[in-house]
Order: C-alpha cells, then structure tokens, then sequence
C-alpha cells in the first residue's frame, strides 16, 4: 500500500478541463482556496496552451492533508468540462477516481470505463435555464461545477460563499448571480448523488500562517521591498507577471496620491538587448534595476551579461524558466538555463545564479538578490521557473524584518570622496577582490570610466597583459568571495546513518521531500540538499563529501546540475547519478523514486 | 583611449566659466585617433559647449558604444563619468541612467554604424521615448575602427577606398528622427565650429531627445575622391538652412535681429536659442515642411545642416512617466518600501 | 644548456617595434618571407592596438631551422623604431642579444645596456636625404631597415629583389625606390658593423611544399572550395579576413566573365543577430551558408544558434576568437568562447564545435564544417582565435582532392520526394538519430513547417510530453552520432613508456610540441593529444583512459576544456592538471614547462 | 498552430485556378486565434491572393517571428514552406532565403510587436535592402500572444483595456518604409477584403520590398471603446486614398477608366496594376506628397489606406548584387568550386 492510499480524505488530485478563454480561471481558484481556508494544504498548476482562446487547459489540484504539493501524477477527480479532449480525460482518470462531466449533451457509449465512477451534471443545461446572458452563462458553467464539487467534495459553503464575496467585492452585484450558479451545482449533485465522496475535504489547522500566492508576483513584490526603483522588461511567457507585480504594489504604495508623481520607472524596452542595457545603465547610475525575462530573453541579454561581469555593474535578471531549446514549450516548465545563465556570454564568466523553489523564497532571494549584485557589484541571475512562478502555491506567509535595509556593497558616498586621495574604480583595496564604486555626478573625485574593454586594476584601459589579467584574477577570486555570501544550500538529514543523499534545486523540492518520505517509509534513508545559489559555498562541496553517492534531481535534459557540481567541486563525477524530468510538466516524486527504487516506484503506481 | 596622459598645464592667460574653471578642465586624455580624424574635431566643440554652459564636468554622463568615434568620451571631460558600452546598445544604458537619475547630463557619442547599423532599433526607441540627452552621431559614412567598410549612411554611388561602390539608399538619422517624433534634429559638419558649438548647447539644453548628426569625415577609410563623406564634397554640399545663437538664462539678447527673421525659442532651464534663416522657406518648428526640405535638397545633392526641427512642448522620458522630479536614487530607502505592515494587510488577498 | 640554446644559427627571434599606419607590414612580411624563401622554418606574430593609427605595434619573428614555430618568449633582435617604446624595446632584449634602433637622433645615454649589442643606424636621415616626397620618407624607412636586417642577418639579396618585384608586380614604377633603400640599409650595416652577425640566416631546405598564409584567409579560401554561396557577417576583428578571403577569391572565380554575374552572394548584415538569421535562412533555402564573427558576435547569435539546433538547420559560424570577457582587449588572442560555443543558447543545447590548429587545418576544417553542418543539420562553430586567423603561419601546401563532392546530407530531391509516400521532416528513419530533410519550392511533397517550438517528430507543432521529449531525445542521439562523423583527435605518442599525456587544441599545438621535445631531451616523456573537435569523438577518451596524469593545456583562465572534458567524458577530473595561459599573447613553450616541469622551464629561461 | 487537422472537404462546385486547384488547396491548419482576430481575415485574405494568382504553393515560403500574427502561416497555405523563426528576427531569415533562391515567393507575415519593437532594426534594413518579398505586418497595437501590452505602433491617447493610456507616439511603418526608400508600400485594413486581395497579389508580384500594413484588430486585448485600432475606430477613420485592381499578365485591362484618373503600372513579370485615384491630391509615385499627405491625414485622426508608393524602377536586393539569375542553389558544384590548379596557382602568392 503506497504511503497516499492510506487514506482518501484529504489526499487526492482534482483535474479541471477546460477550453482557454472561458473564465474558469477564477472558478478554479475559488475551488481551490475553499479547500486552503478549511486549513487543508493545497496547490493548484495550470496547464495551459501558449495561445489566448479556445484550446484545452488543464487545471489540477493536488489536496493534501500530509502537505505533499508536488504534483502526484494521479488524477482522482476529473471535472471533464471539454469535450474536444473528453477522451483523453476519461483515460487519465486513475482507477478507483470519479469523472464528472457535463450531461447536456448525450455521452458517447464507447466512451465509458467500469473501473471509475462516472457522474453526469447537466452544466450547460441548467445555466442556459438560470441565465440569460450568453457570455453569463459560459461563466456560470464553471461557478456550477465548483458548486458541484463542493457538495461531493463536502467544501464548507460558508467558506465559498465568503470567497465569492471577496473576489466580487469590487462589483457586488455579480455576488448573488455567482451564488446561485454555485448552488445550482452543489444542489444538483446533492439530489442526485451519494455526497460526499468516500474521497473528501476534512477540515485541519494546517494553512495557518501561509498563503496561496504565485512565484512571480512574490518575485515581483520582492523587488518593491528592496527599494528597486527601475525596472525595466520586454514581454514573455511566463516571466511578464513579475513586471505586472512590480506594477500593481508600486502603484499600490509609490504614487504620491496629491501629485499622481511616482517613485519608480518601469519601461516596457523594445527588446531584451534594451532591457538589460538599461538595467545595467539605472544599476550604474545608482539605482536598484531589474529585469524579469525568460530562456530566449537571457540568450539576447548575453553580450550584456558578460559586460556587466566584467565592468562590475550590479544588475538583478530574473528569469523564470520554460520548455527549451529555443521557442520551445512556452507554457512548459523546465529548469534548462542553468549553463547558460552560471556562465552566460563569451569569454571567461561566472555569475551569481539563485535558485528559490517556491514563492515565499523568491520574495526573500529577489531582496537577496539586490544586496548581492550591490555587494558583488555583478549581475546576480535569479531563476525561477514556470512552475514556481505562474502557479499558485501554499507557502509561509511572507513577512518583514523593519529593520532591513539594503546592502548597497561599498560604495563611496561624496563625503567618503571628499576625504579620499585618489578613487581607484578596480583597486582591491580590502582583500575581498571587491573594489569600491561610486555613483555619478555624486562628487569630482568620483569620476571613472565603465568599459568592457580591458582595463587596468586603476580603471584606465589597457592592452597590456599583466594589468589585464591582474583584473581578471580578481575576478575569479571575487567569483570565491561569492560563494561566501550567496545563500547556502538547505540540509536536510534522515535521521538515520545514511550515506546517499539527494540534491537538487527549485521547484524540484516537494516532489524530492515526498519521494525521501516514501523511500524512508520503506527502510531506504536518504539525506537531502537543495542548492541555493551558484558558485556553490563550500557547504555543498563538503555536504557532498559526506556521501558515497548522490543523486542529482533537477528538470532538464542533460544534467546541467550536475555539469556544474562536477566542474566546480572536486567531488567524484561517477559517485553522481542524475535523476532527469524534463517533460514540460511539474516533476513529481515519481520520477525520483523509478531512478532510485524502481520497485518502490512501481508499487506507488499501482 | 585614454592610453596615453596628456600633460595638463595650465596656461595664466586662460579665461575662466562661471564655475571658475578653465577649458582645460573640460578637456580629456590625448586622442589615439587618426590625424585629421573629423572625430577630434567634434570633441573639441564638446569641451567647448560643456565649458561655456558652466556644467560641473561631474555632473556629466558621456555614453558611447564601440567604434573610433565611440573611443572619443576617453577625449574630452575626463572629469565626468564615463560609460563605454557594447556596439550599438549605448541608447538603452542612457535609458537607464536617466531613468535613474534624471538630473545627470547625458552626452551620448554613437558612429554611424553604432547607431544605424547594429543600434538601430535602440536609437529610435530612444527618439520615440523621448530620453532627454544630447546624442550625437560622428556620421563618416564608413565602419573607421573595423577598417573601412560602408555603413548603412553611405550614399548611394559612393566609392569605397578599395573601390566598391554602394549601392544601397542611406539611413538619414535625420530624416528617421523626424519621422519618429523627435524633438530635437539637427544637423552639422565637424569642420564648422560655429555651427556646432551652439548646436551642441542648444541640444544640451533641450529637455527631450536631441539629435546632432555631425559629418565627420574618417581620413584614413573615407575622404578620398569619389566619396560623399569626405571633407572636400562636405564641403562643397553643406548648405546652411538655418543659423542658431545660444543664450544662456541671465543674458539679453544682444544681437539686433530684424523682426521675422530672426526667432528666439526659450528652453526650459529659461536660456533661449536665437534662429534666424539663412533660407527663406525653412520653418524650423514645422516637421513636414522640414523633412520636405530635406528632401528636396538631397535630391541636389546638398546636405542642409544646421537646427532643422525643434518642439519645446512636448514631455520627455520623465515627464510622460511623471516621475517625481527628485531623482530616484536620492529617495531615501524609507519612502521605497511599504514596511511590515502593508505587508501583512496585502497578503489578505493571498488568502 | 636548452635546446635551442644550441645553436644562433636559424633559430632567434626578431622583434620589429614601429608604430601603426605607418607601413611597416608590408616591410616585415617582406623580411619575414625572404627567410622562408631561403628554406628557412619561420613564422609572424603582429601585436598591434585597437586603433588605426599612432599607437605602438610590434612585429615578431621566429626564424627556428628546428621548425618550432610557437612564440618563444625571447627577443634576440629587436628593431626598436618607436621612440614612444624605446626604454620598453630595450628591456625587452634576452640578455646577449642585439638592439637596433634609428640615430638619426642622439639616444639618450641613460638608455643603455651593457649585455646586448646596440646598433644605431640613421634610417631617418638616410631617407630624408633620399626621398623628397613625405609619405615615402616614412614608408622609406621601413624597407631601410630591412636592407640592415638583410645585411646582418645574412639574408639573401636576390631573394629579398625578387620579392620586392612581386609585391610592386602591378606598380612596378615603385621597385626601385623600394630597393634603393633597403640597400641604403644593407650598405650602411656592411660599412659601419661586422656583418653578418653570429646569430644570422642560413640556407636550408625545409620550407619547400610550404606557404605562409593566415588562418582567416585560408578558412575564406576553404568557404569557396566547400561550394559555400552565400556569406553573412557583421565586421568585427579578428574575423573581417574571413570575409575578405572568401570575396577575393569569389571575385576572381565566380564571376562570369561576360555579364559579371555572381555565383555568390555576401551580405553585410545590420549586425550579428542579422547575420546568423540569414545564414539559417540561406542553408534552410538550399545554399551552403557561413558567418565569420569574433565573441561578441557567439553571444549575440546565441538566440538564434538554439533555434538552428532545435530546428535542425546546417550553418557555419566560425568564431575567430579574441581576449575577452566583453570587448576585452580585441586585437589579442584567446580560447575562451569553448564553453560558450559547445552549449550556445538557453535550453538543453550542445553543439559541434571544430578546432583548426594552424591554417592549413583551417581551410580543411572549414570545407569538412560545411559537410558536418549539412550532414548533421545543426550549426557548426569553427573555432579559430587571433593568433591563427590573423598571423602568418607556415604551414602545408593546401591541396585539393578534385573526386571531392559536397556531402549534403539526407536529403530528399524531387525524384525521391515523388516516390515518397509521406514526408516527415523529424522521423528518424535510420536509426542514426539524423532525419531527412527538403529544399524548398523542390516538390510539392517536400513541404514542411520549421519552428523553434515544440514540433513532434511528423514535425507537427506540439504542446505534448512524449512528443517533445521524442525529439530532443533524438537530438541527444545526434549528438553521439556526431561524435562519431567529427574529426577524430590527432595522437602522437612520444615512442617511450609513459602514463603521462598533455591533451590541448588549436593554436596551442606548436608551444606544445615544442616543450614535448624539451621534456624528452630531459627524459620526461609525454604523449599527446590535439582535440579537434566536439561534442568528442570516443578516440578522446580512450586516450585520457590510458594515461594516469594528463595535463590540459589551453589559453583561457578557466580552464574551459578541461571542463568539457569533465562533463563530457568518464575520465576522472582529479588526474587532470591545467595548463592555463590567458596573457593575450600567443602561448609559447614556457607555459607549458613551468607546469609540468618548472625546474627544466627556468633552464630554458637562463 | 496546425494542432487540429482541418477537415478537408473538396466541394464540387468550387472553381479551380489556372493551375486546376481549389481555393481549399491554398489553405492551412484550422485557426487557433480568438473568434473574431482580425489576423483571420488577412489568412482568408491571402488565400485567396495566391489562389487567384496561380502559384503553385510548393513555390512560396511563408515567413514569420513570434506573436499571434506569426503564427497565422499555419492556417493558410499548408502546401508551401513555413518557417517560423524567432521573435522580430524573420526579415534576416528571409534575406538569407532570398540570397540563395530567388526564385522562391516570399511571404512574410508579422506583428507590430515583432516588426516595430525588437525587430525594428531587421525590418528597416530589410526595407533598405529591398529583399524582394511581401510583408505583412498584421497591425493591432498591442502585443496579443502576450496579453496585451502597448506595442510601439500603438496611438498616443489610446488606451489598454485595463485603463492605461499610451503616451508614446507610434511607430508607423508606412512612414518609416518610406523614408527607408521603400519601393512598394501598402496600408489595408482586415475588415477590407476589397482593398486587401488585389494589394496582397501586387505585393507579390513587385520585384523588390513590399509592404502591406494591414489594420488587424485584436478582439481579445485591443478592440475596446477608447482603443484607436478597434474595429469601430478603423472602420470609422479608415480613409481610401487610392484603389487598385491587379491585372494578370495575359488578361486586357477590361474596365474602362477615365484618362488621367486611372493609372496601369506595368510589373516586372507583365501583370499590371491599375489605380484609381480616391482622392484628389494623391500620387502615389512622389514620395514626399505620399509622406505630407498620410501626416496631414494623420493629424486629422484618419488613417490613410491603399497603395501608397510604388517604384518598378529600382533594382531588388538580387539586381543590386549583380546575382546570376539562376538561384544559387541550382548551381551545380563543379561551377562554384575552383578546382586544384587554380588552387595550386593562387598559393603562389603566399610563398
Ligand atoms: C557586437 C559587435 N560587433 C562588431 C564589433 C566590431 N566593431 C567595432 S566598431 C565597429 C563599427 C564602428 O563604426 P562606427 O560606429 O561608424 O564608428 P567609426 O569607427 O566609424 O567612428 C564594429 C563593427 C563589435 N565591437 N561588437
Ligand atoms: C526573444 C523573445 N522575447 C519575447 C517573446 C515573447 N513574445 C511572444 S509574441 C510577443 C509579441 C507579439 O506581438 P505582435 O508581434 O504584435 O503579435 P500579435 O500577437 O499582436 O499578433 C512577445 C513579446 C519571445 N517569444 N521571444
Ligand atoms: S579610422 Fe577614420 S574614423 Fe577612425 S580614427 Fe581614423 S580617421 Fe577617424
Ligand atoms: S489575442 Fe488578439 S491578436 Fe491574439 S489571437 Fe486573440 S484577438 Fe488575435
Ligand atoms: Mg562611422
Ligand atoms: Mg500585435
């Protein structure tokens, strides 16, 4: 018996078919944040097609007493709004699972299974009957079908309709239409079925003190709260709601309500080449600067990259991960960037990469971030991916230390300058290969020439090779100090004398942390570390050195994870196996378990 | 670059600015470019301009990006900050910095193919945006730091040194600044001084994008006979529409010009730039009738210099953005961040 | 006592310091090719400075009978004719050697050394008097000190005549001023120093089936043997000669007599991004294609190189590279692009990267990229640095096998389209991981969609799991099979028992030949390896595999192929030991010692 | 894109071209835009252009970058080639394609987003260039793929659906394609079949750039009151200045048009085009008339549509290269390749 069988009640997988454009978005979040409000960990992923309207979309909804948040793989209840994919969705139905679907029309007799049991509510019916509007009643066939789960899904109605209250409080009188379809649909369902389902909601206490918020505005609120004031961005999937969080909280909280004046800068850039031009151009001029994009955009920015590396300008880029290579599954999630952003753009790099794995850690690392490219006077590379930053996750609530302020890194302020010889801009003054910077127009003695051409450790430039490579050297010991001051990696050991672990970055997280539940239930104890941050701090290296063998989970083709602790620590190459997902859709523990147990993986499967 | 220190003496006799410094403090390192490099010239107007304006050099960006004519920031105001980008971005990283702190001056030296080549679309995202900078472009028709190839401003019939002729129409920055909204277009000829000293003032002072293509001839890939780039065929073509005095915010008008003829047009720091025509039909605040002339007298082969179009009324970068007009990066962190609380009462929607 | 110690005869370095735009190339190639018309193994380094004209630059000869053609580090006879660099020229000189400088102008006493020779001759007065003209005083001079070179060095007049008629063949009217003033220089050695010097020229035979050519020129020459038609770049130095090469020779061979119609077609694109686009809609179209660039020209077109890779489109690129990272310094050279190529772009990438060693290799190495690209369908980067691409070599005749035929690869013709059922541009059809592809407009069968999205293997736009990973599975097997087809390594095994290897690429091969027979004049041993391509052909590990110690050798300071070795192969990274040398200059032999044996490398320096 | 098959049913009533093919041989995959896209139209739109015309689909390459508009090749003409590249990039694609087969007929179809943003700078070289292809900018003002960002073409004053209000002025790509020396430039709007059909089958047949900007409303994020590329707002400011009808080769100019109001233009392969004056004062063959009348009208709020320049004068990219008039590609080896002696004889030179 698998460690999710055990029992029903709060642990199953709901999946909403749709067609994209027809507003189920919300109705699916209202379903979804019931099931949080009633204290039971949730998440939700969205699986959607990289165009506006009518294709199908998928919207899955893992319910979890236990707090297991990776997807499962399962699908226990499937709401089959779709016809075009009904098929499909009735073959994905794990056996024992319920299907419900829209009995308007006449199912297709071929399409049955005896194994799931199949439950039929007319939707369009009863909302063409209640509405009149045309556009009402596609938008109250997906308020009906929460209604209709709530019901079999035993969901507090108390808690919905509080919901609704809320999501409609800016245009209340949407509430009653809202409710009626809501119950039209839970009414339905109590009338003609058994409800609840063997397979229900529970009420518990473990949502206390988080949230249900995605990873990309966390990210973007992040920035606010560092006291970026620049932000600069070229439009993609799925890195364009950071921007759109920025947005919304410096509006919120940066416009001078008598004068409509505003404490910030966000230019829509005509490509990602102006973006991080101008990021790198605000960086320099003493703004905090930011720009969110995705694989093709760090791809553009390279030359840029290498540029800010090596004049020594802070930057912060964000770049929330898609399917590659290339265009490739734009609505995917992959972490396939990660060679390229730890040693973007010709010549000798090395950058600062962060890896958060869920969004209350993309709020933390995207202020981390800004104090590290200050501190490093470098562009720091924050990776998220689609799936930490589009879905939306149950996470600690974010809080706030009053007494932060920002890590601006050395900086020599006018009266510094005033009392300064001479300003060297790449003197390693202090020993840390950290030079001190000013910013312009701040005093006469501050002046430097920034270029990407080679330079001496005075800032003047230079073809002579024993000043070029002076700077270069610092570079690569300042690349040292990094590993300093980066985020160390999170350990966590089994308890149990082990010596295999596994490591891994991002989003991979619950999906590992389920997986060691399971293996450890079967007597198979693994230690576990996720990376935080590129260059490794000598944590990871010596975390390795513990082990006689690692597996490196991560969700890409070619093990660029591994590649990087190969190169960078002098740990064993061979005593590495990689654990590899690169499917588009969220990892899920299964495909650790088949790389490490595969009979275990089996069993989970049955 | 600045390879090499140019000795700084300090002559008694100098005259002094407003902010008691002399034209040597405006100066830069000793120029690695070619002798007689139309370049060097434009430079010396620079550290002109910058020292009649009374400018603090600190409170100076140079911007450029890569080609000889981009090497120039390393020539003049060696006391200002300076920001040698990559080829053809230096548009975005002025972008940038203004964004970040709108009271710097922003000097932008670009090439012809830093600016019409590979810079192309930054450039006129930058007219479009309205970036409130003085962008000159050292146009010679020619790549000069990779060794003579055309640009995409040669002229059409034009011979390369090795003999090739263009065939393909120029890019006139000119003409694309006009036809992009540009506030500020002007044009000029590196060998007159008086034209360009007050040109480049005037752009200066514009509050908005400001255009200055200046020909400057490259004496080593473009100044031979059969190309339109060189000192000698500028020399023959220039035709002067207008004539522009610049008058700093305290003085009068000195000049006695006749009523129609000559036009003064008050900038926003209160100084005012004083037009009279050399040609009758030109109407410098008329964008049409401006690109027509233009037009008209490329079809001759003549190139019309001189400020072909100003518009004070528009906003720039900041004003469309009403930013507040404290620079950004003087706000203290305090006013930035929306504290614990705010947090706390935002995430209710999370919930 | 070293080994080249042994004899001054044929083997020393002459360092000519002058300043740029001042004619000198013309005067040291002339120098430089009478002594390879004597027989004479020599070769040419230019040092020379981003700029056009008035800044120092430095020519430097090594006339080696053993045939080492590496830079050697020592400078036995310096032509000091830059008053700006004197003091500088005149450290510069190995103890014993020879100064020349121009005394025209009293040298300033202070600037002596007592353990050179120091010549003066008036090469300015000289010309002054014998030239009126200005231009030709300055250029004057340069051929002045060649007639003294010749004298003291030994070289032969006839040949030196003869050369000079060759270079002026089409301004005859110009020889005699050109020989009247070398024999100025040759008469004003002879009268006033004992010519010729001990270290001098003697006639050998070991240059014959050789020419002295540049990498660009020659990788330019092998475009136009490959069949390539249409070429696209973006100047940028050190790889404008790619494209002057192949105009050249396209200009004198693909133009129809009659009508001047061209057989070619070479775009200046608006800039990198331009370039590579048009060179993936060339080959897309049917033409074999090639962009020249440098490294800020590899991360301009990384975007674009993932999109060839995904789509799987043939294109040359050939990288000549420079010091980086960013501008860095632009005239001197360096390996440092090989990460950046071997894994262009975001995503899961990895790509066939070539490395000539010389530029015989270049011209070889540029026809077998176009038949790798086409038989591939994937971007080829051929890898050259400054040193090869812009400095003379002397290397092998270049020979053409006239049975050659463009290998294009699997594709379909109108005559196998119409036999074909069904075209389906992704199948792999032979197991060889490689489908077939069409040329467009070809037959009406042939007609397919490219794109950098998610195709499955019908080459069907997809969104779905299995589909997506079929194919980028497939392209990983490509990989293995590419492998397989790329050049395989040159071996040279040094004939005694050893367990010790050095294993390096491109331009490093003559420093490191060189320091092989110095270390098995000691009785150190090493056998050798020379990587010329990747992803690596399994000969490479093999090889690794043999050896218990294997030193890699390349010019960049993170030791980029050592890390791909890393990654790449099983061989174990601590056995590995870099040899890192990233000056900027072209790598010589002590590089090499100080590594693996720095008690032989301070011998040789005494 | 081509995700669900399109039923194929051949009807046996439809007409057949020239080439014995139906109208349903000329389309593509089933359209996966928003109901109601104006993109949809200008696929219906060049469906029936090439049909009409007779080409033989295999012979065109459908070009395209990034965006909703990018992706329409699927939905049409699934019997040619496509090549969907990268954002703002085709035009580089497309050159090159035209470099090594002239042959081929071009099409390109793109977004303002993808033209007039990051692809701004290929475009105009493009245009420069004068790559003999038809491109189409399917025009919305907005980003639609990516939900409805302002894209530069978009209007000042016009507002987003969620309220914001655009403060830049457009990029039009009329004006810029003729400044640019653009030789056949074209503005249409989605919603005029009548107009768009014959300017897309000209557009074909002009032996240089042809540019059609085509109004293309965006029904999901652009087509609200107070946005100024809706369809309300198009179709009530839409201004004809000139019509057109496409004259094949072989065929009489059949309607018989008063002297002096109808114009014929004779094309490079024999077909011609006749225009119609709409309005007095045009002439579609003076650039700067075309320029001040479009800006005058422009300033009036009224988009001026037809074509708008036209020059059959003016080499193509290939006449300008002196190309040999076979495709390259067709050249057999034995031709490009020099062989071994000349080999042999050309290393002289480096001895
Ligand atoms: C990305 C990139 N591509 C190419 C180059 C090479 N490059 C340096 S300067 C230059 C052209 C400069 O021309 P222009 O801007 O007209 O300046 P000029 O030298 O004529 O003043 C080029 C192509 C580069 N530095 N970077
Ligand atoms: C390099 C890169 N940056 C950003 C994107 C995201 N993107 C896809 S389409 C698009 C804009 C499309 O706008 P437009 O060309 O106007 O087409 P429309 O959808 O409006 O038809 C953007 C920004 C991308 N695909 N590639
Ligand atoms: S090459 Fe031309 S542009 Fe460059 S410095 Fe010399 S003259 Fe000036
Ligand atoms: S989003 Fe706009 S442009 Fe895209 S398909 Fe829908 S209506 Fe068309
Ligand atoms: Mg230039
Ligand atoms: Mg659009």
């Amino acid at each position: 018996m698998s460690a999710r069988a055990k029992s029903r009640i709060n642990d199953f997988v709901i999946r909403l078919a749709n067609v994209n454009g027809t507003g189920s978005a919300s109705a699916n979040t209202l379903l979804m944040k019931s099931i949080f409000r009633m204290g039971v960990p949730v998440t939700g992923k969205n699986f959607f097609p990289s165009n506006i309207q009518g294709l199908p979309t998928w919207y899955e909804i893992r319910v979890s007493g236990d707090g297991y948040l990776a997807r499962s793989g399962d699908v226990d209840v499937m709401v089959a709004m779709n016809a075009q994919t009904y098929q499909k969705d009735l073959n994905r139905v794990t056996p024992g699972g319920v299907l419900i679907y829209d009995s308007t029309w006449p199912r297709d007799r071929q399409l049955a299974r005896s194994d799931i049991t199949i439950l039929g509510v007319p939707f369009a019916r009863m909302c063409n009957e209640h509405f009149s509007n045309a556009r009402a009643r596609i938008l109250m066939k997906n308020m009906c079908y929460v209604g209709a789960l709530a019901a079999l899904l035993d969901i507090d109605m108390d808690v919905v309709r509080s919901l609704v209250e809320e999501m409609f409080a800016s245009k209340t009188k949407l509430i009653p239409a809202n409710m009626e379809a809501i119950e039209l649909g839970a009414n339905y369902a109590k009338e003609h079925f058994d409800c609840p389902l063997p397979l229900r909601v529970a009420p518990l206490d473990k949502t206390a003190g988080h949230i249900m918020i995605d990873g990309n505005t966390a990210a973007g609120l992040g920035c606010v709260y560092a006291g970026a004031t620049v932000g600069a961005w070229y439009p993609i999937t799925p890195s364009t709601t950071i921007m759109d969080g920025f947005k919304t909280y410096c509006e919120r909280f940066r416009v001078d309500k008598d004068t409509g004046e505003r404490d910030f800068f966000i230019i829509q850039a005509e490509d990602e080449l102006a973006s991080i031009g101008i990021v790198l151009g605000a960086s320099w001029n003493g703004a905090r600067a930011f720009t969110p994009t995705s694989g093709p955009g760090i791809s553009l920015m390279s030359e840029f990259i290498g540029f800010g590396y090596f004049a020594e300008l802070p930057a912060v880029i964000f770049d929330v991960q898609r399917v590659g290579p290339s265009t490739g599954m734009p609505t995917r999630t992959q972490q396939a960037d990660m060679l390229a952003a730890a040693y973007a753009s010709h010549g000798d790099t090395r950058h600062v990469v962060l890896f958060p794995s869920e969004p209350q850690e993309c709020f933390e690392l995207s202020v981390r971030a800004f104090d590290l490219a200050d501190r490093l006077q470098t562009p720091v590379i924050v990776l998220l991916d689609l799936d930490i930053g589009m879905n939306d996750w149950m996470c600690p609530e974010l809080d706030w230390d009053e007494t932060y302020r920002p890590d601006r890194g050395k900086v020599l302020d006018a009266d510094a300058l005033e009392k300064t010889e001479n300003f060297y801009r790449y003197l390693d003054v202090d020993g840390d290969a950290i030079p001190y910077r000013t910013y312009p127009g701040v005093h006469p003695k501050g002046a430097y020439f920034v270029r990407g051409s080679g330079h001496d450790k005075y800032g003047k430039y230079t073809e002579e090779s024993k000043d070029y490579k002076e700077v270069v050297d610092r570079l690569n010991r300042k690349s040292q100090t990094a590993a300093t001051l980066v985020p160390k990696p999170v350990i966590e050991r089994s308890g149990q004398p082990t010596k295999t672990a596994i490591v891994s970055v991002g989003s991979c997280d619950y999906a590992i942390r389920e997986a060691i539940d399971i293996l450890a239930a079967k007597g198979i104890h693994m230690n576990y570390m996720r990376i935080k941050a590129f260059p490794f701090s000598p944590e990871v290296e010596a975390f390795l050195n513990e082990h006689e063998r690692i597996y490196v989970a991560e969700q890409n083709r070619d093990a660029q994870l591994k590649h990087l602790l190969t190169i960078e620590t002098d740990y064993p190459k061979e005593r590495m196996e990689s654990i590899l997902h690169y499917s588009g859709l969220p990892m899920h523990c299964r495909s650790v378990l088949e790389v490490i147990a595969p009979e275990v993986a089996k069993g989970e499967a049955a | 670059m600045t390879y090499i220190a140019k000795p700084k003496i300090v002559h008694g006799g100098l005259s002094r600015n407003g902010l008691g410094l002399t034209v040597r403090d405006y100066e830069g390192g000793m120029s690695t470019l070619c002798a007689g490099c139309g370049h060097d010239s434009v430079t010396a107007a620079i550290v002109q301009a910058f020292f009649e304006l009374d400018i603090p050099p600190h409170r100076v960006a140079k911007m450029s990006g890569i080609g000889c004519s981009s090497k120039t920031p390393a020539y003049f105001l060696s006391a200002s900050h300076g920001f040698n980008s990559v080829h053809g971005r230096m548009p975005s990283v002025a972008t940038g910095a203004a964004a970040a702190n709108r009271e710097l001056h922003l000097l932008g030296v670009s090439g012809d193919g830093d600016s019409l080549s590979i810079g192309l679309g930054q450039f006129c995202h930058a007219v479009r945006r309205n970036l409130d900078m003085c962008y000159i472009i050292e146009n010679n028709g020619v790549y000069g730091l990779t060794k003579g190839q055309f640009s995409a401003s040669a002229d059409v019939g034009s011979k390369a040194k090795k003999g090739e002729i263009n065939q393909q129409p120029p890019i006139d920055a000119v003409q694309l600044a006009m036809a992009l909204g540009g506030t500020f277009v002007a044009r000029s000829f590196s060998g007159d001084k008086a034209q360009l000293i007050p040109l480049i003032k005037a752009a200066i002072k514009h509050e908005g994008f400001a255009l200055v293509d200046v020909l400057s001839p490259c004496v080593t890939f473009n100044d031979h006979e059969d190309s339109t780039k060189s000192y000698a065929y500028t020399r023959q073509f220039f035709h002067r529409a207008v004539h522009l005095d610049y008058v700093p915010p305290a003085d009068e008008i000195k000049a006695a010009y006749d009523e129609g003829e000559a036009m003064p047009i008050q900038l926003h720091d209160g100084s005012r730039i004083v037009l009279r025509k050399v040609s009758e039909d030109y109407n410098v605040q008329n964008r049409g009738a401006a690109i027509d002339y233009i037009r008209a007298h490329q079809r001759k082969g003549e190139i019309v210099t001189g400020l072909l179009y100003i518009d004070e009324g528009e906003p720039d970068m900041h004003g469309l953005n009403r930013t507040n007009s404290t620079p950004l990066t003087e706000l203290p962190y305090e006013r930035l961040c929306p504290g614990a609380d705010a947090l706390t009462a935002l995430q209710q929607r999370f919930r």
